[in-house]
C-alpha cells in the first residue's frame, strides 16, 4: 500500500454477524483493509463471501437483523462507530455513497428521476428546487446522459438499463460524496454496457478524485479500474495485493482458482474451469482453514487456522503463502 | 405437535383452526350439547341473568341463550360455507377457462362480465335482492326456495367474481408454465391439461380465499338477519339474536346481546387466523388477500 | 380537535353526576339536548302514508293530520264525544236520520278563508265522491246527503240509522275548503296540504321517514291554542330508540314506549309516563274460519283455550295489552263479565276440544305477523302462542310479513291466521261490523259471518244510549263466545312517555297522540 | 394518461348499463303490481288496469327501462315512486348527504388511523406496537360493528352517558354537539376498515421497505420522513385498490349502522322502501349506491395511475 497519503477510509477488525437462537452468528471474522482518495479497491468474492455485508455496513445499510458485533470504521475525520444514526445519515450519501446491482430496482418507480435527485440533493445541500433541479440536469450530464433536461421527467421505467445505472450513479453522487461504493454495479447489465459503466466509474474517479470501493465477483472486470484487490472468502479477506501482483503472482489457493475461471480470448477452447464445492454456510465454518475443503492442496496444516491474516500487500491467509 | 403448528402456518394458525374446529362442532353437536331446546318458551324464567342453570341467562321468551347460541352457529355456519360452495360451483369454471383461453375472446367476456359484476357492492345488492324476493319461501318452478337458501345463493353469486379473478390469475401463470407447454406437444388435449395440471396448481389460493370469504360471510349473514332479511325468528340465528336483543340494550339485560355477538366474532377471528395461518403455509407469496365486504 | 375539548368537559359532567347515578342517569346536563323553547318534539313509530285523513291508514301518526285538520265534533282523550267546528253534539231527528249542527262562526281556514256550511257539506260530498276512492268512505257510506241551513248550519242526513258515524270523524275525516280538492289535486291533501284545515297547526315541512313539521296556526279559532310554536313529529321505528331520544330530549314525548322498559323510565326524575286501558284496539290471532284446520269450531276453541293470556299481558307485553277473551275490554261500558268467563285457560280443555275435531291429529298452521311491530311488537308473543299450542298438540309456524302486505293477503282470504293488532275509534261496532259481517273489508280473514251479529249490529246503529245497547252487546259476545271465530289476546293498552317540562299532557284512549293544547315548561 | 382514463370511463359505463339492467328487471319484473300495492288487494281489476296504464306499468319492460335510463342519464330524474307519490329525488337528496357524511367521517378516520397503524406496525416490525396492532386488526376485521355498536351503546350513552344514543344531531344544533353524535356510528363503521387497511398498509410497506429502491433512498442519504413517503408512494398501490373499493362497501356497512343509531340516512329509504314494496325506490337507492360504488373504483383506478406510472404506459 501507498502509504504517502492518509487513507480516506480505515476498516479495522470489521465484525458482522446474525443473531441466532445461541447468541449472534458471525458471518464477517474481522476484516480490515483503508483506502485512499482517488484510489480504486476491489472486493472480491463469491455470493455469500460477507463482501457485500462488509460494503453496507460502511454506510450501515446491514439488511434485516444484521448488526457490526465489533471493529472500527473511519471514514475522513469520522469514526462511524461513535456516531448517532442521524449523523451517519448525513455522512451516507454525504461522504459516502453507493450504486447498486440492479438499477430497475434500485430507482423508484413511482418518482421521476429529476424528483428522486432533487430530493436527494436538497437533503444534503440547502438548495432551492430550481437550484437543485440545475445541479440534478449537472449530473446527469456528467454521467453522459444525452438530452438531460428532458430526462429529468422521465420515470425509470422509461429509460434502458445502462441509463438507469447512470441514473443511480448520478444519484450516487447527487450531494458529492468523496467515497462511491459500487456493490456489483453491472451484473445487471449487457456486456457491451458493462464496459461503458465501468469506463464511466474510472473516468468520475479521474474527475472527481472518488474513492471506489467496488464489489464484485469478477476479476476480469476489476482488472479495468482497480488499483488494488482484497479476495474474501467466508467472511474473512484471504489475499490483499495491487491488481497487477493478483493477477501475476496469485499467493491464495482460492484467488488462483478465481483467476482460473476467468474466459479468456487466448484459450484454448474447452470447459471452463470451476470452483469445486459450495462456499460454507453461515455459523457453519470448518475447523481449521475455511477453504480446506474445497482446496486442491489441503493438507494436515490446514487443520489448524493458517497463522495470519494478510495485513499487508502480497500476504495471503495460507499455511502455503506463508 | 410441532408438525400441527407448522401445518396452520404457526400458532395463531392453529388456534384459529382449533377454533373453527370447535365451533363446527358445536353446530353439528348441537342437539346433543345444548342444555335446552333453542325454542322452548318459559314465560316465567324470562330475562334471567346468566346463572348456574342457565349460563348465557335467558331471552324475553323465556328461551336459554347458551343453547340459542349453539343452535345458531348452524344457519352461520350453512350461509358462511354454502355461498363459499356456491361461488366456487361457478366460479371455479369460468376463472379457469378464463384463465386457459387468454388473448380469446371467451378470457374477453368472461372476464369484462366478471368486473362488471364486480362492482355491485355485496350488502346492499344482498339485503335490496331479498328484501324483494320477500323473506318467505319463494317459488322457482317446482322448487321452493326458503329464506336460508336464498340468501346462500344469493351472497354466492355476488362472491363469484373475487374468486373467480384469484382463479383467473394462477390459471394465467400456470398456463404460461414450460410443463404446460411441454403437455401441450406431446398432445395433450387443452381440457385434460386443465383438469389434470391446471386446476390443482390453482386450488392454494382458492382455499385461502375460501376460508377468508366464510368469515366474510358469517358477518354478512349476521347483518342480514339484524335488519331482519336473513334467519326468520323464532329459528336462531347469531344475527336475529343480536337483532332481537335491541330491545334490551336500555333496561340493562347486556347478555341478551354479548353472548351472540360474542360467538360471531369468535368464529370469524377463528376463521380469519385459519385462513392467514394457510396462506403462510400454501401460498407464502400473496400477503395481500383481503376480502372486505 | 374540537370533539376533543367537547370529550373532556362531557366526561367531567359525567363524572359529576357518577356518584348518584345507576344504569340511565345523568342525561339531565348533556350538552346534545335539542328539544327547547317552543318546539314540541315528538317520536313515533310509524311515518304516514298520507296526510288525508279520509286515507290515513296508521294510527299513530294520525297526531299530525289531527293537528291540521278538524271535524264536527270530536272523540276526547278520555273518550268522550264532545263538539269541535260545531257548537254543540248534534240535535238528532227522532228517526234517527237526520242530524244537525251549528257551526262555531269563528272559525278560519289556515289559509284565513272563513268557515261556513258550504264547506262541511262539500267536505262530506268530496270525501264521499266514488271516484276519489277514499279508504273511509266506505264507514261513512250511510250519510245520504248533507244540507246546508244558512252559513252556519248543517244537517246531515243518513239513509238508515247509523249512531257510531260521529265517532268516526275524529280518526278518518276532516272539514276543508269547498272546491279544494279539484282546485290543489288529492295529492295536496297526502304531501303538503298547506292553508286547507282549521287545525292549530300549519304543514311546514316532510322530510321522509324523518319528520313532519308543523308550525303555529296564529289565527287558530281557540285563542289560547296551541301553545307551541312548532310541532316536529319524527318517525323513529325502533322502540330502543324511541327510548334514547326521550333520554337524549331529543324528543319531548314518544309513542309507544318499548314495554320493558316503561315501568323503570316513568319512574324516572324528569321523565314522566302513563299507560291507559284504549277501548278500540284489539291484539287479536285472526283466524280464517273457512280454511283448514279452523274451519273446524273445535280447533278453534282448542285455540282459544290452549293460550295463556294473563302470561302473555305479563310476560311477552310487560302490562302493555289488559287480557280478555273477547272484544270487549274490562273497562268498557259493554264489557260482559258471563261471555267473558265462558273461555279461559285451560290446556286439558284444549286438548279435548282438539280431540273432537276432525284435524284431531294432523292441526297445523301458519301464523302470520308483523315483522315491524304496528302499535306494540308481537313477535315474543306470537312465540309464545306458538308453545302454548304446541302444548295442547297444535302445530304452529310462524312467518313474518309487513303488516300492510299481511293484511292485504288476509283481505283476500290468502292467510290461515294472522296475529294483528287492530284499531277502531273507540267503540265496539266498528271492528266487529268490518270482521264478522258480509261484504267488510275484514269480512274474508275470518271467512265467518254471522247473520245474527249483523242483525244485532242494526239494532245498535239505531241507539244512542249505552244502557239499551248493553244487552245487544252481550247478545253478540255471547254470540262469538259461542263460535270462535278469532282468539283475542286483549285490548291494547296506550302509552306514552314524556319529559317533565311537557304541560297538559295525556294519553288518549284512542291511541293517537293529541298535543293540540300540550306546551313546554321553559 | 387521457387514454387510459377513457379507457377505464368507458369500461365503468358499460358496467353501469349493464348492472342498471339487472337491476331494472329485478325490480320491476316482480310478480305484484305496484297497482294492487296502492290500490290495495281487494281493488277491482279495472282499477287496476287503469292505474297501469296511467303510470305506464303496462308497456314492455325493455321500453321502460329505456325510459327510466333516457330520463336518469339527461335529466338525472328517478322520477317519483308510484307506492308513496313522493319525488325520488327529493328523497335521496335528503337522505344521501347523511350518509355521506357519515360514510366520509368514517373513512377518512379509517384512512388516516389505519395508514398511521400500518405504518407504526411495519416500521416497527415485530415492536410492541406491531404485535398489539396486529391483534388489533384481527379483532377489527372479525367482530361486526353493529354489535361493536350496540355494545357501545350500552357503555357510552346509558350507563356512562358521554354520548348520545341514537341519530345524528344537526349542525344547527351546535357543532359540538354534532360532532358529539357522530363518533359513535363513524366509529363503529370505520373500525372494520381501519383493521383491513391498516393489515394492507403493513404488509405492502413491509414489502417495499425491503426493496432495492429504498436501500438506494437510504444510502443516499434522505431523511427518515422522505424514505417514508418513497415507500409509503409505492406501498400505497395494492393499498389504494381495497381503499376506494372499501369506500363504496362502506355504504353497505352503514346500512345497519344507520339502523342501529337510527340516523335518518339512505338506509331508512332502503328499509322503509322495501317493507312498503316500494321497488322503484329500491331502486334509485341501490343504483345510488352502485354508482357510489363505481365511481370510487374508478377514482382507485386513476390514483393507481398516479402513484404507479407504469400501469400509465402499460394499459392505456
Amino acid at each position: 500500500m501507498s502509504a504517502a497519503a492518509p487513507a480516506f477510509l480505515e476498516v479495522s477488525d470489521l465484525r458482522i454477524g446474525f443473531p441466532g437462537r445461541a447468541g449472534d452468528v458471525p458471518v464477517v471474522h474481522g476484516v480490515d483493509f483503508a483506502l485512499s482518495a482517488g484510489e480504486t479497491l476491489a472486493l472480491v468474492g463469491e455470493s455469500g463471501s460477507g463482501k457485500s455485508l462488509t460494503a453496507l455496513s460502511l454506510i450501515d445499510l446491514l439488511p434485516g437483523g444484521a448488526r457490526r458485533l465489533g471493529g472500527r470504521i473511519r471514514i475522513g475525520e469520522n469514526q462511524l462507530d461513535t456516531l448517532s444514526s442521524n449523523a451517519i445519515r448525513k455522512i451516507r450519501g454525504g461522504e459516502i455513497a453507493m450504486i447498486f446491482q440492479d438499477p430497475l430496482s434500485a430507482l423508484n418507480p413511482a418518482f421521476t428521476v429529476g424528483r428522486q435527485l432533487t430530493d436527494a440533493i436538497r437533503s444534503h445541500h440547502p438548495l432551492s428546487r430550481g437550484a437543485a433541479a440545475k445541479r440534478a440536469e449537472e449530473l446527469l450530464d456528467l454521467v453522459g446522459i444525452p438530452s438531460p433536461k428532458a430526462r429529468l421527467h422521465s420515470f425509470p421505467h422509461e429509460m434502458s438499463g445502462g441509463q438507469r445505472q447512470r441514473v443511480a450513479i448520478a444519484l450516487a453522487l447527487a450531494s458529492g460524496p468523496k467515497l462511491l461504493i459500487a456493490d456489483e454495479p453491472t451484473t445487471a447489465l449487457d456486456v457491451t454496457v458493462q464496459a461503458q459503466i465501468m469506463a464511466l466509474l474510472a473516468r468520475l474517479r479521474q474527475e472527481l478524485g472518488l474513492a471506489i470501493l467496488l464489489i464484485s465477483h469478477n476479476l476480469d472486470l476489476v482488472a479495468e479500474i482497480c488499483h488494488r484487490v482484497a479476495v474474501m472468502y467466508a467472511g474473512r479477506i484471504v489475499e490483499t495485493n495491487t491488481v497487477e501482483e493478483i493477477f501475476r503472482r496469485p499467493q491464495h489457493p482460492y484467488t488462483r482458482m478465481l483467476l482460473d475461471c476467468i474466459p479468456r480470448l487466448d484459450d484454448r477452447p474447452g470447459p471452463l474451469a470451476t470452483i469445486p464445492g459450495e462456499p460454507p454456510l453461515f455459523g457453519k465454518l470448518p475447523s481449521g482453514c475455511p477453504f480446506r475443503p474445497r482446496c486442491p492442496a489441503a493438507h494436515e496444516r490446514c487443520l489448524a487456522m493458517p497463522p495470519a491474516f494478510p495485513q499487508e500487500a502480497g500476504q495471503a491467509a495460507c499455511w502455503l503463502a506463508a | 405437535m410441532n408438525r400441527l403448528v407448522r401445518a396452520f402456518g404457526g400458532p395463531t394458525g392453529l388456534i384459529g383452526g382449533a377454533i373453527v374446529v370447535l365451533v363446527i362442532a358445536m353446530a353439528l353437536l348441537a342437539p346433543a350439547i345444548s342444555p335446552f331446546d333453542p325454542d322452548a318458551v318459559a314465560l316465567d324464567r324470562q330475562l334471567t341473568p346468566p346463572d348456574l342453570l342457565h349460563w348465557f341467562g335467558t331471552d324475553q321468551s323465556g328461551r336459554d341463550i347458551l343453547s340459542r347460541v349453539i343452535w345458531g352457529a348452524r344457519p352461520s355456519l350453512e350461509i358462511g360455507i354454502g355461498s363459499v360452495l356456491v361461488s366456487i360451483l361457478f366460479g371455479l369454471p369460468l376463472g379457469l377457462v378464463a384463465g386457459f383461453n387468454q388473448g380469446s375472446w371467451v378470457e374477453q367476456v368472461i372476464m369484462r362480465t366478471l368486473d362488471a359484476v364486480a362492482a355491485i357492492p355485496t350488502l346492499i345488492w344482498a339485503i335490496a335482492v331479498v328484501g324483494i324476493l320477500g323473506v318467505g319461501v319463494s317459488q322457482l318452478g317446482p322448487l321452493a326456495i326458503g329464506n336460508q337458501t336464498k340468501v346462500t345463493i344469493l351472497l354466492g353469486l355476488l362472491y363469484i367474481p373475487g374468486l373467480a379473478r384469484i382463479i383467473y390469475v394462477a390459471t394465467l401463470v400456470e398456463a404460461q408454465a414450460d410443463y404446460v407447454a411441454a403437455r401441450r406437444l406431446q398432445g395433450v388435449p387443452g381440457w385434460k391439461i386443465l383438469f389434470s395440471d391446471v386446476l390443482p396448481n390453482t386450488l392454494s389460493p382458492v382455499i385461502v380465499h375460501a376460508t377468508l370469504q366464510i368469515a366474510v360471510g358469517i358477518i354478512l349473514e349476521a347483518a342480514i338477519s339484524f335488519v331482519g332479511l336473513g334467519v326468520q325468528p323464532p329459528a336462531a340465528s347469531w344475527g336475529n339474536m343480536l337483532a332481537a336483543s335491541r330491545n334490551f340494550v336500555f333496561s340493562g339485560e347486556w347478555w341478551l346481546s354479548v353472548f351472540p355477538g360474542l360467538f360471531i366474532s369468535i368464529t370469524v377471528i377463528g376463521f380469519n387466523l385459519m385462513g392467514d395461518g394457510i396462506r403462510d403455509v400454501l401460498d407464502p407469496r400473496r400477503k395481500l388477500t383481503m376480502a372486505p365486504a | 380537535m374540537s370533539g376533543f375539548v367537547i370529550t373532556r368537559r362531557m366526561l367531567m359532567q359525567v363524572a359529576a353526576t357518577l356518584p348518584a347515578a345507576g344504569l340511565l342517569t345523568g342525561f339531565d346536563d348533556t350538552a346534545w339536548a335539542q328539544s327547547s323553547g317552543k318546539t314540541l318534539t315528538l317520536a313515533i313509530p310509524n311515518s304516514p302514508n298520507t296526510l288525508d285523513p279520509i286515507n290515513a291508514v296508521l294510527q299513530d301518526p294520525m297526531v299530525i293530520n289531527q293537528c291540521i285538520f278538524e271535524n264536527l265534533v270530536e272523540y276526547d282523550v278520555d273518550g268522550v264525544l264532545r263538539p269541535q267546528l260545531a257548537r254543540a253534539l248534534p240535535e238528532i231527528s227522532a228517526d234517527k236520520l237526520t242530524y244537525t249542527f251549528d257551526l262555531r262562526d269563528d272559525v278560519q281556514f289556515q289559509n284565513g278563508q272563513p268557515m261556513t256550511s258550504e264547506d262541511v257539506k262539500y267536505s262530506f260530498e268530496s270525501m264521499l265522491d266514488k271516484k276519489r276512492n277514499a279508504a273511509r268512505r266506505v264507514i261513512f257510506e250511510k250519510i245520504a246527503r248533507v244540507e246546508t241551513d244558512g252559513p252556519h248550519r248543517v244537517h246531515v242526513i243518513l239513509s238508515e240509522p247509523y249512531a257510531p258515524w260521529l265517532n268516526f270523524l275524529t280518526k278518518y275525516m276532516g272539514i276543508w275548503p269547498a272546491g279544494s280538492r279539484e282546485r290543489y289535486g288529492d295529492d295536496y291533501f297526502k304531501m303538503k296540504p298547506v292553508g286547507i284545515g282549521t287545525g292549530p297547526g300549519i304543514f311546514e315541512e316532510w322530510r321522509p321517514n324523518q319528520s313532519v313539521t308543523l308550525k303555529r296556526n296564529p289565527n287558530y279559532w281557540d285563542k289560547s291554542l296551541p301553545k307551541w310554536e312548532r310541532l316536529v313529529v319524527k318517525f323513529v321505528p325502533e322502540d330502543a330508540t324511541r327510548t334514547a331520544y326521550l333520554l337524549a330530549r331529543q324528543a319531548d314525548i314518544i309513542g309507544a314506549p318499548a314495554p320493558r322498559d316503561f315501568a323503570s323510565l316513568s319512574k324516572r326524575s324528569g321523565l314522566a309516563g302513563e299507560v291507559r286501558s284504549t277501548f278500540g284496539g284489539w291484539s287479536t290471532l285472526m283466524m280464517n274460519n273457512a280454511k283448514p284446520p279452523f274451519d273446524d269450531i273445535n280447533v278453534r276453541r282448542a285455540v282459544n283455550w290452549a293460550i295463556d293470556r294473563q302470561k302473555l299481558a305479563q310476560y311477552a307485553f310487560f302490562g302493555m295489552v289488559d287480557p280478555c277473551t273477547l272484544p270487549a275490554p274490562r273497562q268498557a261500558w259493554w264489557y260482559d263479565a258471563e261471555a267473558d268467563g265462558s273461555i279461559g285457560y285451560d290446556p286439558e280443555k284444549a286438548k279435548g276440544f282438539l280431540a273432537q275435531s276432525k284435524h284431531a291429529t294432523d292441526a297445523a298452521f301458519e301464523m302470520t305477523l308483523p315483522a315491524t311491530p304496528y302499535l306494540l311488537d308481537l313477535k315474543d308473543a306470537a312465540v309464545a302462542i306458538q308453545s302454548q299450542l304446541q302444548a295442547v298438540g297444535i302445530r304452529c309456524t310462524l312467518k313474518m310479513t309487513e303488516p300492510l302486505v299481511a293484511l292485504g293477503q288476509a283481505k283476500k282470504g290468502e292467510l290461515q291466521a294472522l296475529l294483528m293488532n287492530l284499531t277502531s275509534p273507540g267503540e265496539p261496532t266498528y271492528l266487529l261490523g268490518q270482521n264478522f259481517t258480509e261484504n267488510q273489508p275484514y269480512s274474508k280473514v275470518s271467512g265467518y259471518a254471522a247473520p245474527e251479529i249483523a242483525d244485532l249490529l242494526k239494532q245498535a246503529y239505531a241507539e244512542n244510549d249505552q244502557a239499551a245497547l248493553k244487552p245487544i252487546y252481550a247478545k253478540i259476545l255471547k254470540k262469538i263466545a259461542d263460535d270462535c271465530p278469532y282468539a283475542w289476546l286483549g285490548f291494547l293498552n296506550a302509552a306514552n312517555l314524556w319529559r317533565g317540562n311537557v304541560t297538559d299532557f295525556r294519553v288518549n284512549q284512542g291511541i293517537t297522540m293529541d298535543v293540540r293544547s300540550v306546551g313546554l315548561k321553559a | 394518461m387521457l387514454g387510459f382514463f377513457l379507457h377505464r370511463l368507458g369500461f365503468s359505463i358499460l358496467a353501469v348499463l349493464m348492472i342498471s339492467l339487472i337491476l331494472f328487471v329485478l325490480t320491476a319484473a316482480i310478480p305484484e303490481s305496484p297497482a294492487r300495492i296502492v290500490l290495495g288487494a281487494d281493488a277491482p281489476e279495472v282499477q287496476v288496469q287503469q292505474f297501469e296504464h296511467e303510470h305506464g306499468l303496462d308497456r314492455p319492460l325493455l321500453v321502460r327501462y329505456g325510459e327510466w335510463v333516457d330520463r336518469l342519464a339527461l335529466h338525472g330524474d328517478f322520477g317519483t315512486s308510484v307506492v308513496t307519490g313522493l319525488g325520488m329525488n327529493e328523497q335521496i337528496a335528503e337522505t344521501l348527504p347523511v350518509t355521506l357524511e357519515l360514510v366520509i367521517v368514517a373513512f377518512v378516520f379509517a384512512v388516516v388511523l389505519s395508514i398511521a397503524l400500518g405504518t407504526a406496525s411495519a416500521v416497527f416490525e415485530n415492536s410492541w406496537i406491531d404485535h398489539a396492532s396486529r391483534i388489533f386488526t384481527v379483532i377489527g376485521v372479525s367482530v361486526p360493528g353493529f354489535w361493536t355498536a350496540l355494545i357501545l351503546i350500552l357503555f357510552f350513552a346509558i350507563r356512562i352517558p358521554i354520548f348520545p344514543p341514537g341519530g345524528i344531531t344537526p349542525v344547527s344544533e351546535g357543532l359540538g354537539p354534532h360532532i358529539m353524535s357522530l363518533v359513535l356510528p363513524a366509529f363503529c363503521l370505520g373500525i372494520f376498515y381501519t383493521a383491513v387497511l391498516s393489515r394492507m398498509t403493513r404488509s405492502s410497506l413491509i414489502e417495499v421497505l425491503g426493496q432495492d429502491y429504498i436501500r438506494t433512498a437510504r444510502a443516499t442519504g434522505l431523511p427518515r420522513s422522505l424514505v417514508l413517503r418513497y415507500a409509503l408512494k409505492n406501498a400505497m398501490v395494492p393499498v389504494v385498490t381495497v381503499t376506494s373499493m372499501s369506500f363504496g362497501y362502506m355504504f353497505g356497512w352503514a346500512l345497519i349502522i344507520e339502523t342501529v343509531f337510527n340516523i335518518a340516512g339512505m338506509s331508512g329509504s332502503l328499509l322503509n322502501a322495501i317493507s312498503q314494496r316500494d321497488y322503484a325506490t329500491v331502486r334509485a337507492v341501490v343504483f345510488v349506491f352502485t354508482l357510489i360504488f363505481l365511481l370510487a373504483n374508478l377514482a382507485a383506478d386513476l390514483l393507481n395511475a398516479w402513484l404507479n406510472p407504469r400501469l400509465r404506459t402499460v394499459q392505456a
